[in-house]
């Protein structure tokens, strides 16, 4: 890498289910000023920014960001704007590092959204098209049947999800940004939820949310300099196969496996349970967790569960994962994938709240996208790779 | 920075209509053609980018499908930009820059004629105060050309002129789609299209697709006998709102061009994406092209615009002349967004 | 104005895009055969792997599936699922199961509705049989299949199913 | 978006329409300027450096800086800046018959309102023209409430 590179600024909006007090603009804004002030910076200082979101159906403009991009104080600098399904989020922080890590630029403010209030997410993903009967309902119809194939593969008890599902609410408690907050929430309270995409219950699926989060991103000389601790960028990788092709293992996808493989040896990380002290991953649907515990190489394969199940998941267990409540609690689908990296750049800079891992000084995001084929994580740290 | 090379370029033939083929049909042989002329394996390749737009194929998530044309197994390190493929060669150039790879594929696609082009480009518009007028993309245009004219910087001549030529070196590009001798005074005889602009002021549609492939230097020079270089690529945006801007002039395209080192240096040719007549006097001005560069060979967006594709199309065309001999240095320039609102120049070298 | 009004918050902006959709070569070969009552896999130029329906490539070849042959309509479920949640777009009474389904001779699943057995029978490697509408209803659309029935076969085993999740 | 000859071909093809009623929240200063628009009123905003712009919004956009809480009323009459003549409306035009695209800076602004102006006749535009707006006959918080600009004049 030509040039270290350093999270030295996060905001993220108040998440909610509709935020009508707010248009795209206030709502993209209100991200990247909280990341400004969190960076001591003013627009004027900010080099370029890079633009993430979802499908433009979602809020029915065709290239939002060039009606945004001014908001952010756009004018006259680079813009770009990244679209990889789910996983964009994570890929959108992905460019704005390498601006930063290929010496172009200094400081790169990135933001990632969705305003899912302004359509309907169920709408927007499944657009009917002719000639093609409809018949995967949404993600849920998508994945569903994935989580069914991993539940026959691995014999993981059926509650595994329902534990999941309760670790997650009950983290989301504790960020005051999270959108679904359940205080009462209890195992039998997600068990007897309705099942609304069978194996998946009503309780262990994730909300449909408004949001941002924006990032800025400084150079080597500027993470120094930085008046709050930054994250240190040791390594970022982006993996990518084709939907649906012969013989394709969608339960657990080869770009995942290898993308954190590839990922831990740019990191220097050769034992990442060991190494790694907490990750913020994209979990959808709560099943998923074991999948990508299996998929990101911290428990053998068909063994995830495990993890799942002996607490090693939980924020006092040995690798907590989800700190934030995940995106079971909030789901903003374009923001998605940076709060998962925003999260672990908190961490490691230890201004993660009520949701703080002690001593958290080397942390995973984890983002993946389109039928489980699109993937971008990043390993953040408190100190500059060596 | 590291030298980075374009190695390889091809794009489709670019039709009106392309009714028989969908889009990862369009992509396949034109990324298997310029793979094969990068002479680097498929596999071997360290990353691949692309650009494309949701609402030209009028569903979410059109880009996924066309990693389908790409060989993305085993898993490829790959990224998409919802912007034209010009800009896709950005983010590859970066990482390029970012020294994780040597190598990389850009491709970018669109079937324009599945839609209503100039009302599908409505939607770019500000969604409170602008889309629910519905100005389409020839009214927008035509505000900013009345702009030019009112302020005497061109004339419907000027205009009608720019047309003429394009299309008339659009004769020796074989793949383009509008090419011909025209006459200016029968030009200038034709009714408005939207006042002040004439049909032949307006880009055709077109559907098409284009590929690239870059590498750093040390690959480049080993692959190839003629590696076209990047010598300085940079991209600016200004206002979105077309009554806080001065639309006469075009500040983002100027500031691109001095980044990117458009001067000093002689310019051979240029290839400017200017989807309208008069857009391509506005970035003459902006670039501060002398008269004897000859602007877009190829005959230009006017000649064939395959939204999303012409942008890496310019910088495309502009490689080939590099490559073929007729030119030594040239600038190529690709714009998204109403009346020109964001930029990108690219100088190359042989 | 007398009256005082509340602040306005929202608005209502009504988007409509219009376009003519062409499928392409392969899509259009196996609606066309769908029209007959076939079903038209893809048979990849590179590899051979058959695809149904091909959308005009073998993605792990990048190589075009220009050849075609008419596949069985019988096949094994390789996972499903149970919706019991509405979706615009879907027509089909709450609940309904869906299902991946390996056509016999294909190497990739294929999404169908399964009926004609409770759901808590369905499973896993169990064997199903087409049932078209019609003949009068065939459309170019692989929707001629009302659904896909149980049939009177021992199940495969699960291990002999792996690759093709 | 100049037609030229398609291939002829008797291909399978099908209609495919995206349409939704996107419902979208305002926040503070879209709203304002809606809701005066409602009332008869058009509203720039000052930006910290004193420039009034309209539309307004919740920046100035030479700096990304947010806006101060100062609205103007502007207008209603205004200057066409600059115009586009649209001989045959389509669909998705607001007006049925012929009229123009304009740029129009509203007596007060800094900047200029893309809008329509109704002025019957190409011949009767011109730019640096006075238009006056005409307003919808029921007004409810939208761009389209002013129905339309006219000439000044030609009420």
């Amino acid at each position: 890498m030509a040039e270290h590179a350093a999270v030295i600024g996060i905001g993220q909006t108040d998440f909610d289910a509709k935020r009508v007090d707010v248009s795209q603009v206030g709502l993209i804004r209100e991200a990247a000023e909280r990341a400004l002030a969190d960076a001591e910076l003013d627009w004027k200082d900010i080099d370029a920014v890079v633009i993430g979101k979802a499908p433009d159906m979602f809020e029915g403009v065709m290239m939002p960001e060039l009606f945004l991009a001014e908001a952010l104080g756009g004018v006259g600098k680079p813009m770009l704007r990244v679209h990889t399904a789910g996983s964009v989020g994570g890929s959108t922080a992905i460019v704005a590092a390498s601006l930063v890590q290929s010496g172009v630029h200094e400081r790169v403010l990135t933001v990632a959204y969705e305003k899912q209030s302004e359509s309907n997410a169920m709408w927007a993903l499944s657009i009917k098209m002719p000639f093609t009967p409809t018949m995967v309902a949404g993600a849920g119809g998508f994945f569903a049947p994935l989580i069914r194939g991993y539940m026959e593969r691995s014999g993981a008890p059926e509650d595994t999800g329902i534990r999941v599902a309760l670790k997650d609410r009950l983290n989301a408690l504790k960020n005051p940004v999270a959108h679904l907050k359940l205080p009462d929430v209890t195992f039998e309270m997600i068990q007897n939820s309705p099942m609304l995409w069978d194996p998946i219950r009503y309780l262990e699926t994730c909300p449909s949310s408004d949001g941002a989060c924006a990032l800025v991103i400084g150079n080597e000389k500027h993470g120094r300099a930085a008046s709050r601790p930054a994250a240190w960028i040791h390594a970022t990788n982006m993996k990518t196969e084709p939907t649906m092709f012969a013989g394709r293992d969608q339960v657990m996808p080869k770009a995942g496996l290898e993308c954190s493989e590839e990922l831990y040896k740019k990191a220097g990380i050769t034992d990442p349970r060991k190494e790694i002290d907490c990750a913020e991953i994209y979990v959808p649907f709560s099943w998923f967790e074991p999948m990508w515990m299996e998929n990101l190489h911290f428990a053998p394969i068909n063994e995830g569960w495990k993890m799942t199940y002996e607490g090693a998941t939980a924020l006092d267990g040995d690798l907590p994962v989800n700190m934030s409540g995940g995106v079971l609690s909030t789901n903003a689908i374009g923001a998605s994938g940076m709060v998962r990296f925003a999260e672990a750049a908190m961490q490691v800079r230890g201004q993660a709240g009520d949701h703080q891992i002690d001593g958290a000084r080397k942390a995973l995001g984890h983002a993946y996208g389109g039928g489980s084929q699109y993937f971008s994580m990043w390993i953040v740290a408190d100190q500059p790779m060596q | 920075m590291r030298d980075v090379a374009v190695i390889a370029y091809a794009q489709t033939p670019y039709v009106r209509t392309e009714r028989v083929r969908n889009e990862v049909e369009m992509l396949m042989p034109i990324i298997d053609e310029v793979v094969k002329k990068a002479g680097i394996p498929r596999q071997e390749i360290g990353f691949t980018c692309s650009g494309s737009t949701d609402y030209l194929a009028g569903q979410s998530f059109s880009f996924v499908m066309a990693v389908d044309a790409v060989g993305a197994w085993p898993p490829i390190m790959e990224s998409h930009v919802e912007m034209d493929g010009a800009w896709a060669l950005y983010e590859a150039w970066i990482k390029i820059q970012c020294g994780e790879v040597d190598s990389a594929l850009i491709f970018s696609f669109g079937r324009s004629s599945m839609g209503e082009t100039a009302e599908t480009m409505t939607l770019q518009t500000d969604p409170y105060t602008m889309a629910p007028l519905g100005p389409d993309a020839i009214s927008m245009a035509a505000l900013q050309a009345r702009c030019g004219l009112d302020a005497g910087l061109f004339s419907e001549r000027d205009m009608a002129e720019v047309a003429a030529r394009n299309r008339r070196n659009a004769l020796t590009n074989p793949e383009a789609q509008l090419a011909g001798e025209f006459d200016v005074e029968a030009l200038l005889a034709a009714p408005y299209r939207v006042s002040p602009l004439r049909d032949h002021d307006c880009p055709p549609v077109t559907d098409g697709a284009a590929a690239m492939v870059i590498a750093a230097a040390d690959v480049a020079r080993d692959v190839s006998d003629k590696p076209v270089w990047i010598r300085g690529i940079d991209h600016r945006l200004d206002s979105h709102q077309l009554g806080s801007r001065d639309l006469t002039k075009s500040p983002s395209t100027r500031l691109a061009g001095e980044r990117a080192g458009v001067s000093p240096g002689k310019i051979d040719i240029a290839e400017l994406h200017a989807p309208f007549s008069h857009q391509e006097i506005i970035l003459k001005n902006a670039l501060g092209l002398d008269d004897d560069v000859r602007i877009n060979p190829s005959g230009g967006a006017l000649a064939a615009n395959p939204i999303m594709s012409a942008g890496l199309a310019r910088i495309g065309e502009a490689s080939r002349q590099i490559s073929g001999g007729a030119a030594s240095r040239a600038v190529a320039h690709a714009t998204s967004g109403p009346c020109l609102q964001q930029n990108l120049v690219c100088v190359l070298e042989g | 104005m007398s009256e005082e009004r509340e602040p306005v918050t929202r608005i209502v902006t009504p988007v409509r895009v219009a376009y003519t959709y062409t499928p392409g070569i392969a899509s259009e070969r196996f609606l066309r055969g769908c029209k007959e009552g076939k079903l038209l896999g893809g048979i990849c130029d590179a590899c051979g792997r058959v695809y149904i329906p091909s959308r005009g490539a073998c993605p792990r070849c990048a190589a075009p599936t220009s050849k075609f042959q008419e596949l069985s309509d019988q096949g094994t479920i390789i996972t499903f699922c149970i919706v019991r949640v509405p979706a615009e777009n879907i027509a089909v009474d709450l609940p309904y199961c869906t299902a991946s389904i390996l056509l016999d001779g294909a190497d990739i699943s294929f999404t169908g509705l399964i009926q004609g057995c409770p759901f808590e029978d369905v499973r896993i490697g169990m064997r199903v049989q087409a049932i078209w509408k019609p003949e009068s209803e065939w459309d170019y659309s692989v929707g001629n299949i009302e659904h896909f029935h149980p049939l009177d076969e021992p199940d495969i085993p699960f291990k002999d199913l792996k690759g093709y999740s | 978006m100049e037609d030229t000859k398609s291939p002829g071909d008797d291909g399978l093809s099908a209609p495919h329409v995206l349409e939704y009623a996107y419902k979208r929240s305002l926040g503070p200063v879209l709203g304002r300027f809606f809701t005066s628009l409602r009332d008869g009123r058009i509203e720039g905003v000052r930006t910290r450096s004193g420039r009034v712009l309209v539309p307004p919004s919740e920046y100035d956009p030479e700096n990304g800086e947010a806006t101060t809480e100062d609205f103007v009323e502007v207008g209603p009459a205004g200057t066409v800046k600059s115009w586009a003549w649209v001989g045959a409306p389509r669909e998705s035009h607001p007006l049925d018959h012929p009229f123009a695209f304009a740029l129009i800076e509203l007596d007060g602004a800094d900047t200029a309102l893309m809008h329509v102006v109704d002025s019957g006749d190409e011949a009767a535009m011109a730019t640096g023209m006075r238009v006056i707006p005409r307003w919808a006959d029921e007004t409810v918080g939208r761009i389209q409430d002013i129905a339309a600009f006219i000439p000044e004049g030609r009420a």
